[in-house]
């Protein structure tokens, strides 16, 4: 991955390194043997993530922070403790937050991590960085979002405008080039091919056609780039419904390689015109990450203890709790009249 | 005493710096809070954005998150990141309000490390949507109270990028033309930049702040434009909407 | 536009010429001075040409072929003699024909033109070529694309990876570069900022949000790119109907200049789930281009002496062939039972 | 006399080049036809795209535009032409059949000019999206009558790449590795290429064609595979399918 062209035209090279092939002629080959018959796809968590998720892979997971994200295959990814992932730490929050805790990835590309937003930042995640466990690329959300991009145009990279002049430039793997058209400097960043990615959607049917509401952060360009793709649906429907609505489909069947039914499958995350993400949960998420023994006891109740995503739920608060996230979603919820 | 606090001062001060008609990348905190309350008072047409793919929406309250679904209730479009970020790059957006843990004389930013990148000290977020906002909207302003380990004389990491070393050098780095940072609110004082040299340079002074407290709780050597003024307070009714219609649980401002 | 740089990199230059400047630095500061206000735009289409399409200007014209083309538009641009446009050649049928009859044009990248499909071939089109009246720049339909998805991105190119060895490159643009990350030859696609484009749409409201339903072709990038566009919609609805469902948007109102009402707007073309297009009339125009005689009586009876869209379509067939085309839309009409 | 005609027996013969769950970029006409007959006989899998936006329809009759409604009919998406062309960039598709004015010994393609290029004899189309399509997906076929003045030794504008000019002139000129033209089916024969040298080898005589007459009405000099093979003919239930179920107004095989 170290190859360089400075005879091309390079007038300056980030120093960060380049986890993924950005060779469009490997992918291509990729690509071409993977099937696009319309099987069935329809399998549980565990089995999709056994199947899809491996030691080493290079992971997406979708949605922005913990909005529309995958907690329940998060969970899963842990549960059956995958190591040495690459992660592409894109938006990421609560994600990050539980693969860390899982100790799952040694690489990560940076954009947004350890940070749960306005909530505070994740201690656990901090100690990767602080304890110099990780091997890190400097990014930006956009600078990740247009290395999809690429991946998902078939071209090795895509030039941009931004992170020239600072320090994220020079500790990512962008490189600056001259414009042949204008002699402008633009940053080239190359492509990502992530191994594996994990989307959640509203609807899926069983072959992996899927549409999901709402903002779609990079979800498309991440299922069109990704080597093999797990959706998690809401709710499984009908093929029919695709068939009969051509212009409802997001994501194709065949860029799609697991599908799995996962009801609340967001939580504790917002799931948009479902349900609000669990606050509480995640305020004690935080706290519990600042004593290691309290922390080990919380992932056990919460993750490795937990048979499915259900028990887990259960033990928040389950149906009511769930009842309420409904409602502040929806903004029907009165602080006066209920809870 | 004054009848509001300096996060309220800062808020409504960074709201008036957005004009009806304008355009703005935001986030969650302070910025949303600024935006909200220029929409509802003198910017009733002010286009707010939300990097996660948020259009003009109706806030119906704080976001949370800069992609929870409030950032598109009954907004224009539940778009994605690339329409924000393209429309930013492609000139469409005026301002962006933006934060981080460290800031230079050039308005540069830090939001990556503090201490020793390799091995750091603290670890932070990193750039997340700031840099590419920052590289791409006319104008970043920040909003960030003001001492002396935050305003510094370099930077531990410049992770989103002001007028970089000052002069012209943010174009020659690469950067869109005639981009960069344009108003920096603190607790203290309201600070534009030097034209020629783009340093920091002080505007006006928040009601109570003085010269000596503004320039003793900055780590570099602030430039003062010829006529200080003092920054205008907020208004009964500004001040009103604020605590009643944008923030009316106080997690911006009740701090 | 005849910069170059040769020094950074640049393998091999093709000879077209670059009609719109790539630089996105001019792009953004025109950008930055068009309003964003919410302003009601509904007008005429009378009026919205006049305003936004000039003499002089580089114009697209949204859908493919003839298919959610707007040609109430396209009349009224050759009613009102316009001259000397620069036209993109991109998916054109039925629209360049118009647009050549009106000898609207004298520039025009090529991607595909003259044909009308199945359809057979328009004389009058073809004979700008053959008698050299118009400068031309050879190029493909995902090239035309990937310029305006480069301008809609705010980068003044993008490399692609097809029309290498071809005399459609050496014909083109393009200029072949070496990707610094892989070696590779890649073909950089000089960014295209039209000044002018229009789109047909199901539904807008008066403020210029749009969506339409079927096939996006490069419409969305169309709209993003484009220094002005003209929004033409079957049917004006509420604005309410976006704030409720702010997932459907397709095109934000900030990116249109005017809205205009036009029901049957993409007649005699199809218009996806309302009405097929009119076989028998476009087979009569392209019989009529094959005697200038005839073909100048067509084209008075059909654009110059209609006042309006209605006057045109009433004069082939009206009420009664927009109900049958309406049929053969739906697949609901029956050889045996009908017409 | 057979009970079919040369149209009939080149898009049988199409069709079965297209293997159950191959994926194919196809325009209207035959080529459209074959894809759609190997749909309803043994590729019920086949996945049709066509450039425009139009994914896997359930095509209802033969679309007459590449971008009308039929095309995205029952489809699993309606997309956009960069859905396509991404996915055939990206190396999802298997095929795509393709036409052309000319073609040469490398099976590269003209459908831009005849005569002079600035000053044309008969300007034609251009590319549209064949050159895209012939530059990504793995094989480019090619359904066309065959004569001299199609099939020639130099093409007036090279539109849509084949081999380039053999050997290894494709992979060398930059388009994506391993992909090129597979197979050329003319009224007369099916041709593919030699390994080595890319040129144009007869593989199969259609029923009633001689080697004579197939060199005879071409252009440049063919190449013969060791051996020569007749080109199956049509069955029973390919005809009745094509002509009931496939082209029941006979668009394309009615001429």
């Amino acid at each position: 991955m170290d190859t360089k062209y400075d005879d091309c035209g390079v007038l300056d090279s980030g120093t960060g390194p380049v986890f993924m092939d950005p060779d469009p002629d490997k992918a291509r080959l990729f690509f071409r043997n993977k099937s696009k018959k319309m099987s069935v796809k329809l399998t549980s968590m565990e089995e999709a993530v056994r199947a899809n998720v491996h030691d080493g892979d290079y992971l997406v997971v979708g949605g922005f922070g913990s909005n529309r994200t995958p907690f329940h295959a998060v969970h899963e990814i842990v549960r059956q403790k995958r190591k040495h992932l690459k992660f592409a730490g894109h938006t990421s929050t609560h994600d990050m937050q539980v693969l860390a805790a899982g100790n799952t990835f040694d690489c990560i590309d940076i954009a947004y991590i350890i940070g749960l937003e306005a909530r505070g930042l994740s201690k656990c995640s901090r100690k990767l960085f602080e304890e110099n466990r990780v091997q890190f690329n400097e990014d930006t959300n956009y600078g990740l979002a247009m290395r999809f991009k690429a991946a998902a145009m078939g071209i090795p990279y895509i030039p941009t405008r931004n992170v020239m002049g600072t320090d994220t430039f020079r500790n990512g793997c962008g490189k600056i080039i001259t414009c042949p058209f204008t002699g402008k400097k633009l940053v080239a960043k190359p492509a990502i091919y992530p191994d594996v990615s994990v989307l959640h959607v509203h609807e899926a049917d069983k072959y992996g056609n899927a549409r999901f509401r709402g903002i779609s952060v990079s979800d498309i360009d991440v299922a069109n780039c990704t080597k093999r793709l797990i959706i998690t649906a809401e709710r499984i429907i009908d093929h029919e419904e695709f068939r009969n609505n051509p212009d409802s489909t997001m994501i194709p069947y065949y860029l799609v390689d697991a599908v799995v039914s996962s009801p609340w499958g967001a939580y504790p995350g917002t799931m948009p015109y479902e349900y609000f993400s669990d606050e509480d949960h995640l305020g004690e998420w935080l706290s519990a990450e600042k004593d290691p023994e309290t922390f080990r006891k919380f992932l056990d109740k919460n993750i490795y203890s937990c048979k499915n995503h259900f028990e887990y739920i259960e033990k928040n608060g389950g149906l009511e709790k769930m009842a309420h996230l409904h409602e502040l979603e929806m903004l029907t919820y009165k602080e006066d009249s209920n809870g | 005493m004054a009848d509001y606090n300096t996060m309220e001062l800062m808020i409504v001060a960074a709201s008036r710096e957005l004009e009806n008609g304008a355009t703005v990348g935001v986030g969650t905190g302070a910025p949303c809070a600024a935006a909200m309350l220029a929409q509802k008072t003198h910017a009733p047409d002010l286009v707010i954005l939300f990097e996660a793919g948020g259009i003009s929406p109706q806030l119906p309250e704080m976001p949370i998150s800069v992609g929870d679904s409030r950032t598109f209730y009954r907004a224009i479009k539940a778009g994605g990141m690339c329409d924000i970020m393209d429309a930013c790059a492609r000139g469409l957006v005026d301002y962006t309000f933006l934060g981080g843990a460290q800031i230079d004389m050039y308005g540069n930013l830090n939001s990556t490390v503090i201490g020793d990148y390799e091995k750091p000290k603290v670890r932070l977020p990193g750039s997340g949507g700031a840099n590419d906002f920052a590289s791409f909207c006319w104008r970043t302003m920040v909003i960030t109270p003001q001492d002396k380990r935050r305003f510094v004389e370099k930077l531990d990491f410049l992770t989103t990028p002001g007028w970089i070393t000052g002069g012209n050098s943010r174009t020659e780095a690469g950067l869109p033309e005639d981009t960069g940072p344009y108003k920096i609110i603190t607790d203290m004082a309201i600070m534009g930049f030097d034209e020629e040299s783009k340093r920091m340079t002080v505007l006006s002074l928040n009601p109570g702040s003085t010269k000596e407290m503004v320039q003793e709780n900055c780590g570099f050597e602030l430039l003062w434009a010829k006529n200080i003024t003092e920054t205008p307070p907020p208004t009964k009714e500004e001040l009103r909407i604020l605590r009643e219609q944008v923030d009316p649980k106080k997690y911006i401002i009740g701090r």
